[in-house]
Order: structure tokens, then C-alpha cells, then sequence
């Protein structure tokens, strides 16, 4: 497959009006302005789950890993530490993971891993057609719960804040050249960038027009300041009726776990002395 | 020494012994360092020129309880352990009360007498510890010191063991072992037999090397016993190596990491037992379908469920071959000592990777902490497959004769690399398309072909003891080493084949030409060895099975082949 | 209808003919709502006396695509669909270019003419629509009142089924129908021929409703094509039942929780498919050793991976035998159709509680989501396990003869009830002492026997066609009702083990008495019966496989089974 | 087994001056208090992963679900959601907890999931000999990580508040009294009821003196003001050289998911007539 374009030939299935054609979009016009500016979209891989979101995978002409539900974000994490010059992006959905693979999100920002996430935030399973997921509202009548679900749901973004999260986003896939701008900061972050997207599921969970109301970019909002960080995270909890703060509400330089752990190489010697000399300490 | 197994084989009649053959129980709690006193006296025998096994049985817990290993030496290359102890070294009670069954008239015991009451050579451990100012944990130094008098060591090999097995408080511990040396007599003579010293690798470290013979990049694990010292000895030897070591969340984790690292190139390996497996399933079908390579340390134990963590089982052969939903290749390989475990990890290595399928290297409590004189025999060469192909024109799925695709890995230049767990065309897209489906079926069957083929050629069944014998010993994994000793005591055939999947049909059918009468031997409850064979149509005739977490002694599994045989 | 299955056995050379035989195509794009369109015809054809079946098969997206949905309707049971059609009902232009294998001469197709080109009776779906400004999702009954009058179907059992379907918008629904009803007229009059109706059940469905009737007390489950359904059923079905439903973060939550339920009493059941059982096999292990009843729905798709989620295979049963570390006791049951599916859920949740077992039934795409006329057959009484002992001497895992220990639940005045993962003694205490681990895997071994005994009391095996003939078809799971038809008219017998393991090797060498020549058909590229099987001494003469996610049409199958036998 | 006393015979193989003692007597002595009181130890059920921690489940003569690594916590929601009159203690360990099973952990904060979960962190797995877990400290020399780990540990308060939490303490195995009166508080809060003990492990990681030093007991705190309970939490960051604070940092009431599944429910009507309706609605 030669990239001719950057999206692939293969038949798109989204639901017409759905959130991850912005999503899609948003991300192909970055990697544009990346290539554009001299990088080489052979050292990008965009790692997927399964979902909706994930089908991603095979719409963008780079190359892939298509994996399995949940697991995004180990499989993303296992390229980058295996070669820190590749550009590592990983899309997942909030089944993925805020339910599947929670833990491994909570790892990534622990560990400050060098990736770049986007959750296609649509509040709901979608591929399954449609069963509430952590961040839905309570009360939410999805297949599996049609009496409305009895839980509220958490706050992705605090609980990437309480792992240790270096960049942390929340965009909405109405809002496309903001959209674009935070993926690429997100990118340029050394270290774990999450972006929370609020995407549209047509079909299932249709938020548009409550979006649009609620909706505002974060403004004279200080990044680096954790408090403040807190704070704004926490004016909306996915629940209730508040204003939804849209940009970066966090952001700050760590050490990344790849940098630390090839720090830690000496110089390599070849490996059937090392082997000869594992086996002589052991005569 | 001067026992020998004497056992008259009910087939040949021969009387059989086995000359330089001398067995030592080092007991004490878990705390006390019985693993390491263990590995001291077979570093002893093994600088006089014997081979070397030792077995260690420990209890799951950290301190206190019953430790005790068994050291075994002999002139020929050994890998059981014995019923009967020559030596005897106690620094508790139990290592006395609890192993009755292996002390004789010519036993020598040589205990702690601050702490046991035994009939033997006392040696005051803690009064030499308090005299010379030395730590608790030093007195097994001191009844090896002890040991190595009553057994005729020479001071100079002692103290050159000890100089590099024991760098640390190097002076303090020779002190302490001298006056155990000291306190001691000869009592039976091990006779110096040779000078050529062989390292003695567990079968972990074993198997860590092999991979790392294989060319291993990284090695990612969440600790289970009985396969956390390959994490522990591969993290301590990463260092010196181009080598990543990572011990992440869970092994869902583990699993995902290690494809990650495969995706980009880098040969990658995890281990696990078989509860940590469990977790691996779902990624190990993906693997299959995406056509990753990936090993699998697999070290089974006393299951169900957490079962018995410190003991051993062969229980979870089938589960290996058909783990993970639907259908795809895989290649499973049970090495059986210390040299097997070396050439088969690196060529489960150099397989996953050629035939670009998940493999697993089923190892089980026993061989993974046994300890053997190791000799290194170099792994064929199996080459590796094409990778060529127009970077514009790469589908990573590209159908071929043989069902292998080339594989490249990010940044390929100019090339798409598309890797997918659903089904895929040849680029590696999504699709449900019925002619695709079934093509693709094909494909991956196609390469079970030939890795079946390759499996074949590859000598994967082991024959040994008297080959043209009628009555077979049949077994796996880490019984290869007592089965061998007792085939060759009793004039039996042994049969044992390395590679358990894809099953050598062929190569184990010339095994068994002349067989009539095939005994299995297996640590398990149902004989999983025999239900994989019956398929075949391999019938056989006995099981001697044992399921009690322990693996059996030379003398044991001798009593129970003559009671089928009988 | 005018044409009937017309093959001429080659072993009996008897011409078979199935009367009153109708197959319908319902076809449009995912949203157009064909499932339920489907399900209406179903309906129509129920009450005017015909046994249904339909195959509903949709790619995995939400929104465009193509569905279609296959009914037929038969004068007896039938769960199978036919390589041709009666009526086309097309909603869009695929459901035309992509059948025309299904087309013949007399086919009367129905289309809606502003999206489709075809020949035949044109529906102006979108101006009727338009016209009583309905909405654009009631064009199906827009078409489905076209089709009642070309098949000669009384408006009043339209009106009267789409009463009972369609409550929602129903006056809309009818006044929609009834256009399409009056713009089409009788090509070809499907005859009624009866008055009682049957219930139309999914595969799901049955298995939902027969655990229910097995006594289900809470049901957990995450959701995984094909089996979310039972999920959803359930979910609604919970508000007026003692029954607990909870949707909980992923597969391993879902097992553990219902291991919960479980120890305390309530039984409890889990849905999932491949990649979601895999998740499961640690806590699949944990029942096993820890003796906790609990009932997984596994639903088959195409593998491995997440390989086509909305297509169909037989491909786990190996992994479904095996999963899990250790050695342990379990029940497989593999239904066939819907009765059977409410049959032996019922009797799987049943048997566990007795047995103290996981259980596992084994479905597939085909049938969780095939719909069938629904003959309700009460599962035979299988008894209980004994529970009496005395409270304060209450021990979880007492040693009895079958290796069934009483089972008390918290609270249990005065009892202590503890159970355990770990090898453990009578009372639930963790152990390692070697005769106690060995008495505990006899007594599990012992259970397995038990159960074992029971699975060949219960006529697990099923035998229809010909009884005499001796040339066998061999099947399993949703492959029974296109098997059995084919057995039927081609003079075969057919066998069916409904219960996988423990296997009933009894009943089945029984069923196979007379059999020459045995043909497995089965959905996997490797024949997975026939390998378990050869384990126990049969042999299976030909393979009729097929692997690319889509169940064979009754003529198909035919036409494979006279190739083989040719 | 008769319970004439609460500890069985067992025989204990937990290392010479272990704090897991100290828990096992607490948790015995405050078992005794409410059986003292009434309440009937027959509807106590006691949940374990497996790790040293684990052990307790051998130990204490009550039932329990003595469970697998890392799932201490969903088999207790199950137990406690089957029959609301148990009394569901789960003990953990930080490996189980907040490692293999961190997921669940998050769940059964965010649900309220009337559990007691008392974490047995010694910041190390003990059981497998002394590897790092998610709470130990930067730089950790454990037999995985030879040369120090390369990642800080996260807070584990943090991310239960984080994730609803309604019931958040951190104890000490050195502080029998206060340990003993925070269990008791934990079993009697109707909801999720979360105990982080800092638990000596006298082999791989003795704490001893280095906690003695900075442990104090809050003091004029507000447990039901959430910011102050933020604030309280971030003292220590389970890494860094600070005070660190013993209590209840944080209680409120809400609703538990038990009580609204069971809530649901109408006046049950008979299964064989339940499934004749079903069948009916589908003829
Ligand atoms: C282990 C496992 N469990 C369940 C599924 C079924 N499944 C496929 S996608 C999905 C949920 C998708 O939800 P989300 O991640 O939010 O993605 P969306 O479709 O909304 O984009 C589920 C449960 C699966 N593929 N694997
Ligand atoms: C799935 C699985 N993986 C790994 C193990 C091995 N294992 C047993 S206990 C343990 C860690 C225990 O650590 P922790 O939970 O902190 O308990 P502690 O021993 O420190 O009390 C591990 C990794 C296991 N039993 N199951
Ligand atoms: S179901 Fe929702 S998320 Fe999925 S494609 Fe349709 S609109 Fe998009
Ligand atoms: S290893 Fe540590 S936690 Fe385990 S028993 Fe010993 S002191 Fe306690
Ligand atoms: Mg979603
Ligand atoms: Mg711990």
C-alpha cells in the first residue's frame, strides 16, 4: 500500500453525522502538517482497540495496530519502548479504555510513557450498539441496563491527574480546528498526552446540541498550575449541568519511562560474551 | 560411593549400576539459605569433576518452614534426584524427622547441634557464628565447611568455590566454613573424578540464556513462581545487554507490551504460570490472528487455580496447545533438562519469529528450579524466512506458497504496515468478506504445514535408554532426566518428544517402531501425554501418574515401572 | 411453494421431497431495521401455521452496510435456511445484485422501487411514506404489507400480528402496510396450514429463558457479539423477576462477581464470546478448584481474534475442554437449536449447582441468533446434591463417595464456610502436604466420574435420520438442524452429541452402532469433533468443513455431503 | 470448624515481626467487639487475593473466599450484592489491589459498592519475593528491577477519591489502637469503605523507623470537606520525604449500588409464570 493519500480505499462503516469522521479528519490534517514539516510519517503508528473508534485503523494509510478491545494502550506502549524514534498514537474508546483497560491508562500516565492517546469519548459502546459506559450519565438507558444505570460515572480526567498524568486535554469532535491544534500539542509532548475527546455517537447517544450549549475553551488558564488543573477538571463531572472547559488543562515536563529506561543501557557488548561470561560466573 | 542402584530389570535381566553417584540433603527453614548452601555443594562436587542435579523443595512462604535440597553428583550427566542420602547436612530438625525414608546405616549427618538432635557429627554452628562475630546466615558455610571434611573436599576446592560463589564476606565465610572443616572428619570419601568444571544453570537461567542465544531484545514479565527467576536473573543481566527487561501491571500488560515490541521489530519473550497464562489468552489468539511472533514461558505448578505455587505439574499440556479462541498456529516445545531448555528456547525464538506464529516453552516446577550441569550444544541453524518485497507494493499479508508473509517493521521506508486482529485482506484491512475469510484460513494452515514439516525435520523426539527395547518409557518435560536414568537401569526404551505441538507425528511413529508395550510417566492426574497420542491413535498401555505435587526419585519411579511391568 | 428439496439419496436412491416450504429474503442496509422485518414475515408465517426459522446475517457496523435476513417456513421444525427464494423483499439494491444464486424463475421480488432496480413488484416505499408523513424507518412495513398480499396472506393476520409486534406508532404502521398490501397482488399463495402458533425464539433467547427456568438468580455479563443479547433479554426481563443483572468493567469483573453470587447462594450465569472468555479462564480455574457452580454462555464467532464478530464458527470446543490451568471437572453442552438451548441451559445450571462444576454452554453465532419456532420440552429432573451436615462440624470440601460435598452458603448458623483457591484440605485450609493434595485431586477426579456417569444417563447423544443407515452424519451445536434435514433426505443417519465433556463415550459408541462411514460437517478449518473424538478410538471417515463465517444452506450441504460420498 | 475461637489452627508461616500480625489482631479484636454487640459472626464473610497478605483468609475462623491475585474485589461485590445482610470484608494486598486488579478498584469506588477493603501495603510483593509494586518509591531495588525502579509510585487515596470514593483511611500495622477504631468505622460506613495500611514487611521492605518518624494522626480535619481531604492526601506522595498523616481523611454518605440494584425491584412474581409471559409475548 503506497501512500498516495492518507486515507486508505477501504469502505468507511460510520454511521452518517458520526463524531469520528472529525476525529479522522483532525488527525490525518495533522500528520499532513507533520510530514509537511519534514517528518516521516513511516516512524507513526497509530495503535487502535476495538469499537467504532477503532476502525480508524483501517482509514488512515499509516501503519497500524489494530489490536484488541481494551488493550491500546500496552500494545502502544510496547512500540515506543521497543524504538523511541517512532511517533506512537494511540486512538481508543471509552469502553477501551475507561472500562476494559482501565488500568493500563492509570499505568501510562504513572509512568509518563512517550504516546500520545485519544479517547473517542461517545459516552457509550457503540459497536456493540450500545450499553452505557463509565463516563455515561446516570440514569443512562443503554441496552444492558433499560431501566437507566444506578452509577454515576467518574471523571477521566482526574483520574488521569491522580496517576500522574503530564498532558492532559479535553476536546470535542464539534470543534475541529481546536481539535487539530490540541492533537498536534499533544504529539509534540514528550511523555504521556491525553486527550479526552467528546465525540458525537449519532446513533446511540446523540449529545450534540447539549454539548453545544455547555461547551467553552478554557481561557486565562494556567497549564502548569496543578490546583487550578484540579479545579477546572472538576467544574464538570460528566454528570450533572455545568459549563465543559474545552483545551489543555494540564501540562508539565517529566521524565519519560522510555528515556529512563535506555538511560539506564551502558554500552552493549555483543552477546555471545555476555552469554560466555553469564555462563563462566556460573562454573 | 558406596551404594549404587542395583535394580535387575524385569526385561533384560541385567543388573545395572551406576558407579560415582552420590546424594546430599541440605535442610533448613526458608530464611536460611538452603537454596544457596544447596548450590555450594554441588559447586564442590562439580569442581571434582562430577555432575551435578540438584532438586529444591521450599514451601510457599517467606521465612521459618522447611526448605531442603537434595544435591545429587555423579560421573554421568544426571538430572534426578535420588531416595536415599549419603550426606546429610541439618541446620533444623526436620531436615532429621522429616526425611527418614532417605537416611541409611552409612549416612553421614552433620547438624547444627545448637539447634537439631541427631546421631552424627555435631557441629556447634552458633558458638562458632558467636565466637567469630559472623551473622545468622552464615552458618551454612559453616556446616559445609563441615561437609566438605567428612566428604574428603580438599580445603583449596572449598575455599576456591567459595572465592567465587561467595564474594561477599568472602574472609568471614571461609573462617566460619574452616572451623566447620574443622569440627568435622572424613567419614566417606567423594573421590576427585575429573578437573573439567561444567557451569551448573537452572533450568530458568537456561531457558533466559537460550532466548537470549536466540536473539532476545526484551524480555517483559509479572512475577509467578515457578517462573519469576527468568524476570529476576534476565533483569540483572540486562545491564550488560542490548536488552529492554520490563515488569509492568499484570500480565494482560505483559502480553500486550511483548507484541508491542514484537510489532517493532524486537524479538520479545514473557514469562508466567499458568494463572498468569490465563491472562495472556485473548492476546496469544491475537498473536495468531495478527501473526506475531511472541514466546511464552510457561511454568506449570500444582493447579487447579493457585494450587500448590512452589510444587510442580505437568497438567497443562492440552490447555497449551489449544489456548485461545479459534483456530491458528502455534508451536509448543517442553525441554526436559538444562540442555534441552538452552536449544529449545533459542529455537522457539528463531521459530516464532521465522514462521511469525506465538510459541510456547511449557517448562514445569522442576526443571525451572532444578539445577544442572550444563553443557551447551549450539541450536540448528533454521534460517529465517523472506522478508523481501517491493516497500510500495507491502501487504503484510501477502500470500506466499509456504503461508509466510514478509514482515517489516515501522520505519520501513515507503512502506504501509498494517497489522490486525480481525480478520484482514492481504494489506492488512479489515474484512468480512467470505472469499477473504476463507483464503486467509488458508494461509495460516498453511503455515502449520510448515511448521509441521520443520518440526519434523528438526529431530523433535528424544530416544534414548536401550533403543531397540519393546517396552517404552514415555514421558515429557523435566521427567526426561529420571525416566532416562531408570530406562537405562531397567533396559527399557525412553521416549520423549520435545516438540508437544504441532505434534511430530511422523518422527514419534519411528520412535515407537518395535514398541509394544509404552509406559507413560507424567505429573498429572489424567495423563494428558496419552490423551494427545490416542488422537494419533498411539495407544498406550500404562500410566504411572503422580499428582502430589513432587516430582519422583530414581528409586520411586524404578518401584512403580517394575509394579505395571510386573 | 412450487419447488421442494429434490435430492436423490446416493445411498438409499430415495427422491426426497419437504412440503409446504417457503424461503423469504428480507433484505437492506443496517438501520433499515431488518432484523425485525425479518422477524414479522417470521410471524406471518407462524400464524398461519408454519414452523419458522430465520438467519440473520449483518455485517459489523451500525449504519449502512447490507443485512439480510433469511426466513423459511415449513409444515415441520425446521432451523435452517435454503439456497433459493420465494419472495425478495428488497430495501435496498444489494439485497437484488448480491442473491442472485437465491433467484429463480418463480421468484417474486418485492422492491422498493425508489431505491432499487429490479423485476418484479415495485413498492413506492418513499412516496407512501411521504404521503402519510410516516417516518423513514416504517418502510419495511411498508414492504412487508406488499409481500402478504403476493404470498396471499389475509390482511387481518397482518394486522393482527402487527398488533402484537409493533405496538409502537402501530395505526401508522398498519395504514403503511396496508399501501403496500394494496400496491402489490398474489403471485404465489402460501397456504395456511394451521392454527397454532409457537413462540419465535432466538438461540439467545432459549438459552435465557431455560436458565431461567434452571433457577438463575443473577446474571453478569459484559457485552460481546453474539451473545449481548442474553444480556439484553435478561436486562429487561430482570424488572419482573428475582434476578439480579449487573453489567460490570470487563470479563474478569463479570466472573469474579458471579463467583460471589455463587458462594453466597444465588446461581449465577455469564455471557460472553471468545475473546471475552479468555479473560475468564484464570476465574474458570479458580471454580474449578474452589468447587463454585457457575453457568458461562460462550458464544462461537469467527476467530481467531476478533476476526469477523458477526459471523459464525465452530472453533472453540478444544479450547472450551481445556481452558483453565490444572485439572479439573466441567460440563460442555453444545445445543443445537432453541429447544435444545432451553433444554440444556436449564439442565447446565442444574447440574452444576449438583456437581459443584463450572459449566459451559457452547453455542455459536447460528443459533444465538438464528430465530426458531419454539417447542418448549421440560428438562428431565436431574435431583440434588446432598447439603446435610452438622453446622459445627461443617466442612466445605468433606470426602464423600461421588466427590460431592455438601454445600452450605453465608450465612450458615454456626458454619464455617470456607472456600479456597489454593490446594486445600476438607475443611478449606490452605495445604501442601503431598497426601492431602493427592486426595483432594481424587476426590475432584471422583466428581468427574460422577458426572461423567450422569452426562450418559441423560441421552446426551441424539440420533435422527435414518437410524439404520450406514453412512453417519456427524454434528454438533447449531449445524444439528441443516445436518438433520440433510440426513433426512439423503437416507443418512445423523448423530449429535449435545454434551461434549465429559464426553459420553457410552452413548456415543452406541449411537455409532452400524456406522460404516461417518462424515463430519462442522464450521472450523480443522475438525475440531473429529479430533476429539479419534482420542477415544473414532474415526471419522470425511471432513465437510467450512470456515468463512457463514453456515451452509441446505442445498449447499447437500451438494458437499453427495461430493464426499461420490 | 466451630468458631470457639476466631483464629484456627492453622499454622501461621508469616515471617518473625510481620505487621500482617497486627492486622489479623485487629481485625480479630474488632470482630469480637461486634459480635459483642450482637451482631452474628455467621454473616461475616472475609475476602483474599492471594500474596502474603492473603494468608489471613487460613488464619481468621470465619467463612471466606480465600480468591485469586488481584480479584479480592470484584468476588466481594458479587458476595456482598447476593445478599445485602453479609458483612463483606476484603483484604487485599498493594500488588493484588493496585496492581493486577486496579481496575476493580476504581469500579468499586465509583459504584459504592458496600464493601470494606483493607489494603495490606507493604509496598512490596512479599509473597513472590520482594518485587516493586505501585507504591513503592522511585528508585526501589526489588529481584525486577535490580538498578531501582524507573517510576514513581502514584497515591492511591488520590485515585479513590478520584474515582468516588466514599470512605477514605490510611492506617499503619505499627498503630494497633487506631487501626482497630478505622476497621471498626470502615465496617460500619454504609458504602465503599477503603483502608490503605502501611504494613511492615519485616523481610523485603521494614519501614519500621522511617514511618515511626513521620507518622502523625490528622487532626482537626473536616472529613467531609473534600478539599481539605485533597490537600491531606497530597501531604505524602508515597515517594518524597513528608509527614504523613493517619485517619480518615474522607466519609460521606451516598447511595450504595446495592441498595439501587435491589431498589429496582418489584414484588417478584413467580418464574414459571414469568416465562409463560415471555414465551406469550413472543407466539
Ligand atoms: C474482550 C472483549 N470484550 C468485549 C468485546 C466486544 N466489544 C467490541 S467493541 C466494544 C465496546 C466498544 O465501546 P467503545 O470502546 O466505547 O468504542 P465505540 O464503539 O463506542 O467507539 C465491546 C464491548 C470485545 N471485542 N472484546
Ligand atoms: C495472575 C497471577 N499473577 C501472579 C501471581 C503470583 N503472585 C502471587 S502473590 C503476588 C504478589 C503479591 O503481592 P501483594 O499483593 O503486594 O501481596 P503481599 O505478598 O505483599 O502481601 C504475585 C505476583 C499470581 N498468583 N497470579
Ligand atoms: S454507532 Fe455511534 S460511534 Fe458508532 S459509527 Fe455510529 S455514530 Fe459513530
Ligand atoms: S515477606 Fe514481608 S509481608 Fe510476607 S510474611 Fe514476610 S514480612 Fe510479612
Ligand atoms: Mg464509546
Ligand atoms: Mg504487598
Amino acid at each position: 500500500m503506497t501512500r498516495s493519500s492518507l486515507i486508505t480505499d477501504a469502505q468507511n462503516t460510520w454511521c452518517p453525522g458520526c463524531g469520528n469522521f472529525m476525529i479522522l479528519f483532525a488527525l490525518r490534517n495533522v500528520l499532513e502538517a507533520l510530514s509537511e514539516e519534514g517528518r516521516s510519517l513511516d516512524s507513526v503508528v497509530l495503535v487502535s482497540g476495538i469499537g467504532c473508534h477503532a476502525k480508524i485503523a483501517d482509514y488512515m494509510n499509516i501503519n497500524s495496530f489494530y489490536s484488541i478491545h481494551g488493550r491500546t494502550i500496552p500494545v502502544a506502549t510496547g512500540i515506543q519502548l521497543a524504538n523511541p524514534d517512532l511517533t506512537v498514537i494511540a486512538c481508543a474508546g471509552d469502553g477501551d479504555a475507561y472500562a476494559e483497560g482501565l488500568d493500563h491508562l492509570v499505568f501510562a500516565a504513572k509512568r509518563n510513557v512517550d504516546i500520545t492517546l485519544l479517547v473517542h469519548n461517545n459516552r457509550v459502546y457503540g459497536l456493540t450498539t450500545g450499553q452505557y459506559t463509565p463516563t455515561s450519565p446516570l440514569g443512562f438507558r443503554g441496552r444492558s441496563t433499560p431501566g437507566g444505570t444506578i452509577e454515576e460515572p467518574f471523571n477521566p480526567l482526574e483520574l488521569v491527574l491522580a496517576s500522574g498524568g503530564t498532558f492532559i486535554a479535553r476536546e470535542s469532535s464539534l470543534q475541529m480546528d481546536s481539535l487539530q491544534e490540541t492533537i498536534m500539542e499533544a504529539i509534540r509532548h514528550r511523555g504521556f498526552s491525553y486527550v479526552d475527546i467528546l465525540q458525537i455517537c449519532a446513533t446511540y447517544f446523540n449529545m450534540t446540541s447539549y454539548y453545544r450549549e455547555r461547551m467553552y475553551r478554557l481561557k486565562d488558564h494556567d497549564e502548569s498550575d496543578f490546583d487550578q488543573a484540579c479545579d477546572r477538571m472538576r467544574e464538570w463531572d460528566y454528570n450533572g449541568d455545568a459549563p465543559i472547559g474545552l483545551g489543555i488543562f494540564y501540562r508539565r515536563e517529566k521524565d519519560t519511562f522510555g528515556g529512563r529506561l535506555s538511560g539506564r543501557k551502558t554500552v552493549a557488548v555483543d552477546r555471545e560474551s555476555a552469554i560466555r561470561k553469564i555462563l563462566d560466573e556460573r562454573r | 560411593m558406596s551404594e549404587h542402584i542395583r535394580a535387575v530389570s524385569p526385561i533384560t535381566g541385567v543388573q545395572v549400576e551406576i558407579m560415582n553417584d552420590v546424594s546430599i540433603l541440605v535442610g533448613g527453614r526458608a530464611g536460611d539459605g538452603i537454596n544457596s548452601a544447596g548450590l555450594i555443594v554441588a559447586h564442590l562436587l562439580n569442581h571434582i569433576g562430577y555432575r551435578v542435579y540438584m532438586y529444591f523443595d521450599y514451601p510457599s512462604l517467606i521465612k521459618g518452614g522447611h526448605n531442603f535440597a537434595l544435591v545429587r553428583g555423579s560421573g554421568s550427566p544426571v538430572g534426578a534426584h535420588r531416595n536415599r542420602a549419603d550426606f546429610i547436612l541439618a541446620l533444623n530438625q526436620d531436615s532429621i524427622d522429616l526425611h527418614g525414608d532417605l537416611i541409611r546405616d552409612e549416612t553421614t549427618i552433620l547438624f547444627d547441634s545448637g539447634r537439631v538432635d541427631a546421631d552424627g557429627i555435631p557441629v556447634p554452628v552458633s558458638e562458632i557464628l558467636k565466637e567469630l562475630d559472623a551473622p545468622a546466615v552464615m552458618g551454612n558455610s559453616c556446616i559445609i565447611g563441615a561437609f566438605a571434611r567428612s566428604a574428603g573436599i580438599e580445603w583449596a576446592v572449598l575455599e576456591s568455590v567459595f572465592r567465587q560463589k561467595i564474594p561477599k564476606g568472602l574472609e568471614k565465610n571461609l573462617q566460619v566454613a574452616r572451623r566447620g572443616y574443622d569440627a568435622a572428619h572424613v567419614t566417606q570419601k567423594i573421590e576427585p573424578i575429573g578437573r573439567e568444571t561444567f557451569p551448573i544453570l537452572t533450568g530458568n537461567e537456561a531457558i533466559g540464556i537460550g532466548l537470549l542465544h536466540g536473539g532476545l531484545d526484551a524480555f517483559v514479565a509479572y512475577p509467578m513462581t515457578p517462573t519469576s527467576n527468568i524476570l529476576h536473573f534476565l533483569a540483572e543481566s540486562a545491564v550488560d545487554l542490548p536488552l529492554d527487561v520490563v515488569h509492568p501491571e499484570n500480565e494482560i500488560a505483559v502480553f500486550l507490551m511483548a507484541l508491542g515490541f514484537a510489532y517493532a521489530g524486537k524479538k520479545a519473550a514473557v514469562c508466567t504460570s499458568g494463572g498468569g497464562f490465563c491472562l495472556m489468552t485473548e492476546g496469544f489468539s491475537l498473536a495468531g490472528m495478527a501473526e506475531l511472533p511472541i514466546v511464552v514461558v510457561m511454568g506449570q505448578r500444582t493447579g487447579p487455580s493457585t494450587g500448590v505455587p512452589t510444587y510442580t505439574a505437568q497438567t497443562d499440556l492440552h490447555f497449551m496447545i489449544h489456548a485461545g479462541h479459534g483456530e491458528f498456529p502455534r508451536l509448543v516445545v517442553a525441554p526436559g533438562d538444562a540442555a534441552q531448555a538452552f536449544t529449545w528456547s533459542s529455537l522457539a525464538l528463531s521459530m516464532a519469529w521465522k514462521y511469525q506464529v506465538p510459541a510456547i516453552i511449557l517448562a514445569d516446577k522442576t526443571l525451572c528450579e532444578g539445577s544442572y550441569s550444563f553443557e551447551q550444544r549450539a541450536p540448528p541453524d533454521i534460517g529465517e524466512a523472506d522478508s523481501r518485497m517491493d516497500p510500495g507494493e507491502y501487504r503484510r499479508y501477502a500470500l506466499t506458497d509456504n503461508g509466510i508473509s514478509p514482515m517489516l517493521h515501522p520505519p520501513a521506508p515507503g512502506a504501509v504496515i498494517k497489522v490486525n486482529g480481525y480478520a484482514h485482506d492481504e494489506a492488512g484491512i479489515t474484512t468480512e468478506d467470505a472469499d477473504t475469510i476463507r483464503i486467509m484460513t488458508d494461509k495460516r494452515k498453511q503455515k502449520s504445514a510448515s511448521l509441521k514439516a520443520a518440526v519434523e525435520d528438526l529431530g523433535s523426539v528424544i530416544v534414548r535408554g536401550k533403543a531397540d527395547a519393546s517396552t517404552a518409557i514415555l514421558c515429557w518435560g523435566s521427567n526426561l532426566s529420571v525416566c532416562t536414568e531408570v530406562a537405562d537401569s531397567l533396559g527399557l526404551r525412553l521416549i520423549q518428544p520435545v516438540v508437544l505441538w504441532p505434534f511430530p507425528v511422523e518422527t514419534f511413529q519411528k520412535a515407537l517402531s518395535g514398541v509394544e508395550r509404552l509406559v507413560l510417566v507424567e505429573d498429572s492426574a489424567y495423563g494428558q501425554l496419552s490423551m494427545l497420542i490416542s488422537g494419533y491413535g498411539f495407544p498406550t498401555d500404562d500410566l504411572v501418574l503422580r499428582y502430589d505435587g513432587r516430582p519422583n526419585s530414581v528409586e520411586e519411579l524404578v518401584a512403580r515401572i517394575q509394579e505395571v511391568l510386573a
